[in-house]
Parts: structure tokens; C-alpha cells; sequence
């Protein structure tokens, strides 16, 4: 963990309000799929807070980091003006991440994720396809404009696409997905909208191994400090920062 | 010479600058960042006597340059907090102080006799903006009466120095302020939140889940700096300043304002390094000022040069 | 129809959106970048019996998403502008609200007295934060008793409606807007300016000549939202909402805590044009509610949805 | 008077700590010398305000006016970063500027400034050299690595220039230079800080025709709503921004 500024080496919009920005820092610190950094968008204090955004790819060889977000808000548009060669500051690595080393080679693992929950599940699957894991996911989209990356998960598992209009892939949401995915499923890992988590959660008998979640919550700190994102769980209060954002499905309470 | 030492309420800090009370959690998130030696004092999140689950989520909104925060004083309530977290905090070469809040003078007292002879705590900080259950609700900080009262009461059994943190949302501080010097506060805490709220335009729901929050941030700062400048005029004991602080410069305004030290809360979330960096900043200001000592500064904007020269 | 029609206190407006008073000279200004009769109504400058000064300069500030003000009620006086300058506004197809100040009772009697007679004066609008100089210098926006008798002796002068600013520097602003509905206002406006203060740290000296002024601007917003929806809850007279608004997405929460119509400070300083692009805004929000008419918007936070469709 | 995006056509740093900024709209609307503009340096509320800045060089034909200003506080620190390509919102033209018109073929006019006054001087001198008027200015610096323009003004008017230290022209401020002028003076035009136009105003008798000097005030609006500004003058109280920044001598009262 720690906060440092990172040279933006790319940036641009890959769908309909949804922005790629690649960021470098050298020496990169040790990256684990599923974890997010903190990102002060701006050296002003307009927006004042930080911005939680997952990492989507981690490049060591290129001490690079890609995250992936959706522009709509303050801070969100104002990352959007940030140009190749400007810095960005980031606070980082943040949360737990998903557990890759527990899955081996062989397994089947699905990943379901909606929106711009997606974004993690990319290096996950990567990091799962280089294990030897079998990788299924499936990718939630409002429509086919704001959809993004299915061709690069395509290489690297087999993938369902839904889309609330039907524009994309099956007409509905990652839920009319699922039952097409007839092999025995060992891992199911998942991210986005918490009713989108609640199905997935609901379908964890349905999953030999284990079943994970990764959650959402507004933030102050990002690293434990201000109690502002707490979630209930089965052992009591949890922190989406840094005791999250992957809880068990069967720890959760949502 | 330590430039920036700092006598306040009978202890001595290292530095004016210290992290403000639930900002900080217990401090061990911030240790990963530097060693909290560095820091002139710590403030802890505040203790109940029993555990407290908080608010629900959303606990955070944000605003222009400021946030909205509805944690609910959660903790893990006096025993956790005695037992399992000061002892870690023991071998902290810096003052702690520990926030206590409660909803009847009772709760204050039972905490601060209890903490006030931990080794671990070097002070108090009583929070008066909770709700008053036994008065109606109304909290403890917007009545200069109550605010004495519970003063007296946990001074009479405490064996440290105890500061009572102040509410901004009142008509008028200075005569708050008064009361609780009079009930025999070693110092005085300001400010706290103001009271605020954030709608959704697109739900018309609150955006806290609580509904109201306190506001802080830089959104705050003129407020802070006025009240401070006229309280710290009216009362003689020391005032550890907060509110929006975000640089050394903010922390110079607050001690040209009257506080002897400077708290700084939202400002951690948004650079982790905040505290540290404020410290190695200061020096150049004294420089500036051509003042051997920090506490030199205090006050200057109302007290006349020759007066701390 | 017009959905931005807006009843409030026996006026019509055609649509919520005001400047707010001060900001805004006697309107002159702004004419030059749009037609003012664009706008629900005009807010102008505080009047006073007698011509005022003001403070000396500098009479502003910045602050983080906020500036300071303390320009001092300058204005020429009642006569001046009751002969020279309100006949300018007459021929204006909007509604025009006077700001009126005073240091005692009767100046705000005396103003009101003689500008309900005048043609091109829609509504008044008592500025109560300023220091009362006959109850020794508290403001009378602080005192409920004090509020509700300087409301009800403008009442009793006034043909026209009259509403009173409130000052948001109290503990309990529903206490306040309590006894100025039960002194007869016809309508509340909320909120003036938080009480601030900065210190310049290289020279110890405050920013404003003044020393003190009044904190507007985005920074307060979440304190204006907080007390608009508080007091809208506990009132039966219409609320004109303000502080920190910059945008139709401001107005609108403004709206949803209870606010009937929005005036608009500091932003014009930020952009001439903020008024009538808040205006031209207004509707595509309307559509996104699925409503017809802004005033279904009024409270819709904390009314539910069937009372009001 | 109109409030617009403009376009940043050159921005360099041109002294320590001074910038000089080129701004293109066209229409460009008519500017007169010694007018200000009031800048919002960033689309966001940090800073909230705008930034008064005068009009030091108008191009009618590039559709261009040229800025300089000194870099320190939270605004201009920010519009330091504005590149090529990038818009600034103006309000202006703003304020009444230097009224050139009466200023005669062959009339000898003096222009004081120091520091950041000095720019609205240059549009001004390069109008009265258009004009036939002879222009002698006298320049004050802090020292050689803040100063700027001095060769620009070279080119259009007999220069003397001042530092405090010494670094660059005569040590010490404007006042050193002024008893170096022998010739007669018709017109006195000065910007700068109070202390020098205080020294001008108290020069008002040595000039035959008139004598004027820009104030500076912190401010709203920038258009005479808010009453931020005002000064005090013979007349009574006026606004910086709307009758002024241009006042006479005579009028004064600093
Ligand atoms: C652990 C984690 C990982 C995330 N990963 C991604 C990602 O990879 N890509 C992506 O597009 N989004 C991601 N999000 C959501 C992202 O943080 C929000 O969309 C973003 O903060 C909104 O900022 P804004 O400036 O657009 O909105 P604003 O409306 O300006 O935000 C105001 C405040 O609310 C907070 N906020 C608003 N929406 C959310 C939200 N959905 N979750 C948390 N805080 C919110 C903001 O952080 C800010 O403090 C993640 C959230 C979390 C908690
Ligand atoms: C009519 C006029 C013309 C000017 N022309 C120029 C110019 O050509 N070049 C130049 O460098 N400067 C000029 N100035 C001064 C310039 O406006 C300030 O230096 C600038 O506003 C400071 O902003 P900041 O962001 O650096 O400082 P901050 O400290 O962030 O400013 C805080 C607030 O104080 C105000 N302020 C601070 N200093 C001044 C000042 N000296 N005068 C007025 N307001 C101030 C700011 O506008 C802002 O509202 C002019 C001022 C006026 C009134
Ligand atoms: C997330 C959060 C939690 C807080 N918790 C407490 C608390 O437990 N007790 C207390 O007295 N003040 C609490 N405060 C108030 C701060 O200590 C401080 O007074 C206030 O935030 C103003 O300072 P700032 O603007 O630097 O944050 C909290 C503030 C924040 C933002
Ligand atoms: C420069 C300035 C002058 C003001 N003058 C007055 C005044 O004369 N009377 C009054 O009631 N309020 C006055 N106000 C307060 C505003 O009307 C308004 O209540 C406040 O600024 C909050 O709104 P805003 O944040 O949109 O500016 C003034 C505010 C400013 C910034
Ligand atoms: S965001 Fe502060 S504890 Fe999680
Ligand atoms: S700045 Fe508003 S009147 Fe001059």
C-alpha cells in the first residue's frame, strides 16, 4: 500500500461513456486481481474525495496497472481530461482481491459480472486462464453501446453476454446466463450490482468449491480508517475497504 | 530546540499537529504510511461505554470541497477498546487522546474514569454533539448549562487533562465555550461537523442513509477560523483547532487564529501522508515569521506583536 | 402551460429562479448579458433608510468552493432608490423583492412603509442577520421573540408580501422559523451567509477589512439543504431556498427539501449567465421525474409520492 | 461585454513566475487598452471565483488578446496549466481602459508600472506610438529574473527600468527613474501598487494634461453587481470594476 503519482501512458473511451486508462509506475507495487486503488482525479479539492476504481489488468513487466470506469459523475469526468504524459496520484494496492492460488488447474470457475463490476473480472480470468482454470463468464451490459471487452475475454474464456435491451447478446440480465452454463461449476466469482449479487449469491449451492463476492460501498479513506463503507456479514461489521471488496458468499450479508 | 514543541493543557507535543478524532480510526491504517511517532499527538474515534453499531451505509456523501459523514460513533465500546487496542498504542512514543461519547452524562463519566488511568492515554476529548437522550435529544453542545455540567462531572473523575470538543451548530460558541472553561475544561476541541444533508436530484432521497451528516473539509474552514479567532479571545484555555485543514498554511491560520494545536481530519482520506507533510512544512513558515517557536504564533492575529515577542 | 409556473406567498412567478439579493445590484448589470424578465422574479440589494457605506475593502474573500463576503448594506438609501432607481425596474414583467435591512425595528418599518406602496415592488424581504442596535447588538435573525415582533410590525405596514431571510448562524432554525410564521410572514428565505473569517497566514491579518463576513457559495450548500428541509417540515408558508446553487441539478434538490422557489448568489459572479441556464435546464428534470409541473417537486423528499400527484 | 470559451493559442512562461497567455475568440469583441478580463481558470469550483487580469496586447486581426500575469496563489497557479488548445472562459471586455482618444500626435506621455501593472501598459504604448505620441516608460521590477517586456517596449517608447535589488536598471522603485525625465510631460498614465500610484498621484503637477492611474481591488462580480470593489473618489464612492479600474489623479482619494 502505497500513494504515489502515476504517469498516464494511455487513455481513451472504449464504449459509450466507459474509459480505459492505462497507468504507470516503476517499481509497480505487487498487484492481486480483485484489488482497487484510490484515485485523486484532481490536485484541487473539487471533487474533494477519492475515487474507488478496481483494476482491471496489471502488467508487471510493464509496471503499468489499467483501470476501467464509467464517466458520469464529478470526479469520473474529470478523470476523463486526463492526457497521456499527466500524472495521476494513486493509493494503492487497496482490499483483499480474489483468491487465485486456492483454484487449480482443471477447475471451472465463472465469473459473472454486470457493468463496470466487469473490470476486475478481466485480470482475474487472465490470471485464472494462465493457472490452467477453465474460465466461463458472463458479462452484464445495459446495451451494446456501453458494452466493452467481450472480445478480449473471448480469448481467454468462454463468454455469455446479456444486455438489458437485448442489443448485445441475450436479451436480460447475467441471470437468463446462468442456466446455460451446463458443466459442473467449482468457483463462482462475481461483481457488480447488488441485486446482481444477491442471484449470485442465491446460486452458491449451485457451485462446488466456493463462491465469492466483491462489493461496493461509498468511501472515505479507502483503507480502514473512517468506518464509512462497513457491510454486515457473518462475523459481524466488515470494512468493504480493507477487509473487502471479495467476501465469501456465504459470509455476506446483502 | 524543538521549534515546533508544544505545551498545551499541561502536556508536552512534539508538534501542534495531530489527526482529528475518527479520521484516524485506532491509527494502525495510517502506521502503514509513517511511523506515528512523528505526530504531535493522536486522536482516537470515539469510545462508548458499550459497543455501537454505527449508522447504515451510506455513511459518506461528498459536497463542493467538503463531506458529509453519518458513522454513528460506532466502536467497539470501553472493554474492546481498553483491553485489546490502547495496550497497542502503549508503546507510542505521542500523546493519545481518546474522543469519549455517549448519550447521558453517565456514559461520559463511566469512559473518561475508567481511560483516565490507562497509561496508554494522555488525555481526553469529550464529544459533546451527540444527542441528549436524558435532555430530549437536543445535544449536550448547543447548551451552555449542560455543556458545564457534564464537564464538572467527568473532570471530577478524571486524573487527565480533558478537553470538551465543541459543536459549531450553536448561536453562539463563545458563551459555550465559557461554560465549559467554568465547569473546568483543560481545553477546548473546535469544531466539530456542521450539521448538513445531501439530496439526490435524480431520487429525492437523502443520500446518506442516516439522512443528516456532519459536514467537513476545506468547505468548513471559514467557520472554524471565526470561531476560533473570537472564542480564543473570550477563554484562557488552549484550543486545539480544526476543520478543513489541508496544508501547513491552513495550519498557520488556525494558530494566527488562537489554537495552540491543529487536528486534521478529512484531509487524511484524501493524501495519507497529510500529517508528516504538514509537520516538514512548518519550519519554513516559522522561518517565515521569523519566530523561533510555533507557539509564538498563537493568537497573532488578534494579540499585538509585542505582546508574544 | 407553463410547468415552471410557481405560486408562492399570493405571487406568480414564471418559474422558481431568482437572483438572490445582493448579488445582483439593482439588475442593470445583468441586463446586459440577458433580458431579465427571463427570470421568476428579481431579488435587489439591501435598503436602509438612509444611504450606508459599507465596509472598507477588501470586502470579499475566497475560500474553498466558497467566498466571504462583507460588504456592509451599501446602499443609497430609501430615497434614492425609491425615486431613482425602482422606476427603472417598473416597466420589468417580472416581480421584483427588496431586500430591506436596519438597525432597529423601525428602520424596517420605515423602508417597508413607504416601498409596499411602490408600483414596481412585488414582495419584501427582511434581511434579519444584521446586529439589532437597540437589543444591544445580537443579530435579530437569533432571537425567536425578537424575530417574530420585528415580522409582525412590518406586517402591519405592509400591503404586499413579506418574507424573512433567515440567518443560518443559529442552533435551532426551526425555532426561528417558527415564530416568524406566527408573526405573519408570508413566506421564509433561506439561507444568508454562514458567519466566516481568514486569516492571511504570512501576515496574520484577516482577509476581509471587516475581519468577519458571510460564507456563500457551494460550500454551504449542504447546511442550506439541511435547514430548508427541517424547516419546510414544520412550517405552512413557502420557502424561496438558497445557498450555493449553480446548476438545475442544485435547484432541483433545493426543491425536493422543501424549497418553492431558488435564488441564486455567488454563481452569477461565476457565470453572468447561470440564471437563465438554470431556467432553460429546469424542464428536461421535469421530464425525468415524469412530472408537469415544478411544484410537485416541492418537499418530495420527505413528502411521499401520493401526496403530491 | 460577453462571457465566452476562448481558445489558448500560445502560453509560456516569460520571467520567473510570469506567464504570458494568448487567447483567441472570434468574434473578438472590442477592447480598448487598459480594459481587464475576468477569468474562470477551471471549469470546477476550486477556485470559485474568477480572476481579474488586464488586456495586455490586442490583435484585431488574429482575433487574439495576450494576458500576462504572475503565477502564486490557488487561481493562477492553475492557469499555469492550460495548454495550447485548451479554453479559458473570459467575461470582459471589462472596466472603462485608458482613454487614448484625447492623447494627441506629438504629446509626450509617461507610462509608470510595476510589476503585474505593468501589462495593460503595453497595449497602451503601443497605441499612443500608433498615434504619434512619444512614449516614455518607466518600468519596476522586483529583480532581473521577474522582469519581462522590457525589450517589447524598447522597440515603442524610451524605456528606464527599476529593480529593488539592483539586478536589472536603477536600484530602487519608479521613483528613482522619474526625476531622469527632463522632457515635458504631457500625460501621466500609471498601474501598479498603491505605493507607486500614490507617488504618481503626487506627481500630478509636473504633468501638463492629465494624469491616470489603474487601480487594483479584490472582486466579485467584475461587472458592478456586487460592490466588492469599490474605491473612494471626489465623486464618492465608485466601482473598480465598472467605472474603473482608470481613474484621474484628481479623483483619487488612495
Ligand atoms: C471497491 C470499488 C471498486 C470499484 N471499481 C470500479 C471500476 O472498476 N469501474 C467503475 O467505473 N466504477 C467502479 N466503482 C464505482 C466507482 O467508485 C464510482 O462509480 C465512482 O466513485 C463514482 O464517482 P463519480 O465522480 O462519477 O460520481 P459522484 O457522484 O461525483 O460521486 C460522489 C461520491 O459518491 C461516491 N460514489 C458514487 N457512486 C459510487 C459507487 N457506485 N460506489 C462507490 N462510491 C460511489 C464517489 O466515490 C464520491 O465519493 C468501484 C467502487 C468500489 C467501492
Ligand atoms: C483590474 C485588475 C487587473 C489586474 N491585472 C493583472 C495582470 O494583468 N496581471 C497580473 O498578474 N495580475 C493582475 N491583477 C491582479 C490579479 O487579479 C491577482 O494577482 C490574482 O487575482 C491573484 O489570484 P491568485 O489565484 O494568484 O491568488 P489567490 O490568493 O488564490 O486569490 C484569492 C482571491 O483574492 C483575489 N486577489 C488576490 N490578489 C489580488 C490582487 N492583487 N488584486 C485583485 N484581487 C486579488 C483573487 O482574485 C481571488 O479572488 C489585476 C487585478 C485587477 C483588479
Ligand atoms: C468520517 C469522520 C468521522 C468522525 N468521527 C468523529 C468522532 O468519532 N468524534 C468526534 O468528536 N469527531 C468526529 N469527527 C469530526 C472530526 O474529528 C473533525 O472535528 C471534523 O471532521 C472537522 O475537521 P476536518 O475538516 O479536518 O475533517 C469525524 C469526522 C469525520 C469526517
Ligand atoms: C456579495 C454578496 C452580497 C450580499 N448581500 C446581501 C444583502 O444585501 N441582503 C441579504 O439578505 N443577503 C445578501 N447576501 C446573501 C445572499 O443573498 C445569499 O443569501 C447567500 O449568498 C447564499 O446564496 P449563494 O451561496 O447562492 O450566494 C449577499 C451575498 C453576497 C455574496
Ligand atoms: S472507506 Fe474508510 S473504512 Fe472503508
Ligand atoms: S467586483 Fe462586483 S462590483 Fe466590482
Amino acid at each position: 500500500m502505497m500513494v504515489a503519482d502515476y504517469q498516464v501512458v494511455a487513455h481513451e473511451e472504449i464504449a459509450k461513456n466507459i474509459y480505459e486508462i492505462t497507468l504507470r509506475h516503476d517499481p509497480l507495487p505487487a498487484f492481486v486481481a480483485g484489488q482497487f486503488v484510490h484515485v485523486k482525479v484532481d490536485d484541487t479539492s473539487s471533487p474533494l474525495l477519492r475515487r474507488p476504481l478496481s483494476v482491471a489488468r496489471i502488467d508487471v513487466e510493464d509496471a503499468t496497472i489499467t483501470l476501467i470506469y464509467r464517466s458520469g459523475g464529478l470526479g469520473t469526468n474529470r478523470l476523463t481530461k486526463k492526457q497521456v504524459g499527466d500524472t495521476v496520484n494513486v493509493l494503492g494496492p487497496l482490499g483483499n482481491g480474489f483468491m487465485v492460488d486456492q483454484v487449480g488447474s482443471g477447475d471451472h470457475a465463472v465469473l459473472v459480472g454486470g457493468g463496470v463490476g466487469i473490470p476486475p473480472l478481466y485480470e482475474l480470468a487472465k490470471q485464472l486462464n494462465e493457472r490452467g482454470v477453465r474460465v466461463t463468464t458472463i458479462l452484464g451490459f445495459q446495451d451494446k453501446d456501453t458494452s466493452f471487452y467481450v472480445r478480449a475475454f473471448s480469448k481467454i474464456a468462454d463468454v455469455y453476454v446479456t444486455s438489458d435491451d437485448g442489443s448485445i447478446g441475450i436479451e436480460g440480465n447475467v441471470s437468463s446466463a446462468w442456466p446455460l452454463i451446463k458443466d459442473p461449476i467449482d468457483w463462482l466469482f462475481a461483481c457488480g450490482p447488488k441485486p446482481m449479487l444477491k442471484a449470485c449469491v442465491s446460486w452458491r449451492n449451485q457451485v462446488r468449491k466456493a463462491s465469492f463476492v466483491s462489493l461496493e460501498e461509498r468511501m472515505g479513506c479507502g483503507i480502514g480508517a473512517c468506518l464509512a463503507c462497513v457491510c454486515e456479514t457473518t462475523q459481524g461489521q466488515r470494512k468493504v475497504c480493507s477487509d473487502g471488496p471479495v467476501f465469501t458468499a456465504e459470509e455476506v450479508c446483502l | 530546540m524543538n521549534r515546533l514543541q508544544t505545551e498545551i493543557a499541561g502536556m508536552t507535543l512534539k508538534n501542534p499537529i495531530m489527526p482529528a478524532s475518527g479520521c484516524f480510526a485506532f491509527g494502525s491504517e495510517y502506521n502503514a504510511f509513517y511511523d506515528l511517532n512523528q505526530l504531535g499527538a493522536i486522536c482516537v474515534k470515539a469510545v462508548t461505554p458499550e459497543e455501537r453499531k454505527g449508522n447504515p451505509t451510506p455513511r459518506v456523501a461528498e459536497s463542493e470541497a467538503g463531506m458529509l459523514n453519518a458513522i454513528g460513533l460506532q466502536n467497539p465500546g470501553l472493554e474492546v477498546v481498553t483491553n485489546d487496542i490502547l495496550p497497542k498504542l502503549a508503546s507510542l512514543n505521542t500523546s493519545v487522546i481518546v474522543n469519549v461519547a455517549g448519550k447521558q452524562i453517565e456514559d461520559y463519566e463511566i469512559v473518561a474514569a475508567r481511560l483516565s488511568n490507562e497509561p496508554a492515554v494522555s488525555a481526553l476529548e469529550l464529544n459533546i454533539s451527540c444527542p441528549n437522550v436524558k435532555e430530549g435529544g437536543m445535544s449536550f453542545g448547543t447548551d451552555p448549562e449542560t455543556a458545564r455540567v457534564l464537564t464538572e462531572r467527568v473532570k471530577a473523575v478524571s486524573d487527565i487533562p480533558v478537553f470538551v470538543k465543541l459543536s459549531p451548530n450553536v448561536t453562539d460558541i463563545v458563551n459555550i465555550a465559557k461554560a465549559v472553561e467554568k465547569g473546568g475544561a483543560d481545553g477546548l476541541s473546535m469544531i466539530n461537523t456542521l450539521l448538513g444533508m445531501r439530496i439526490d436530484p435524480k431520487t429525492g432521497e437523502p443520500i446518506l442513509a442516516n439522512g443528516q451528516g456532519g459536514l467537513s473539509g476545506p468547505a468548513v474552514k471559514p467557520v472554524a477560523i471565526r470561531m476560533i479567532y473570537d472564542v480564543s479571545q473570550q477563554v484562557s484555555i488552549p484550543i486545539i483547532g480544526m476543520g478543513g485543514v489541508q496544508s501547513a498554511a491552513d495550519a498557520i491560520e488556525f494558530i494566527l487564529a488562537g489554537a495552540s494545536a491543529v487536528a486534521v481530519g478529512t484531509a487524511n482520506f484524501v493524501n495519507p501522508l497529510v500529517c508528516p507533510e504538514i509537520i516538514h512544512d512548518l519550519p519554513s513558515w516559522l522561518d517565515e515569521w521569523g519566530v523561533d517557536s510555533v507557539q509564538e504564533l498563537v493568537g497573532r492575529s488578534w494579540k499585538s506583536c509585542s505582546a508574544t515577542l
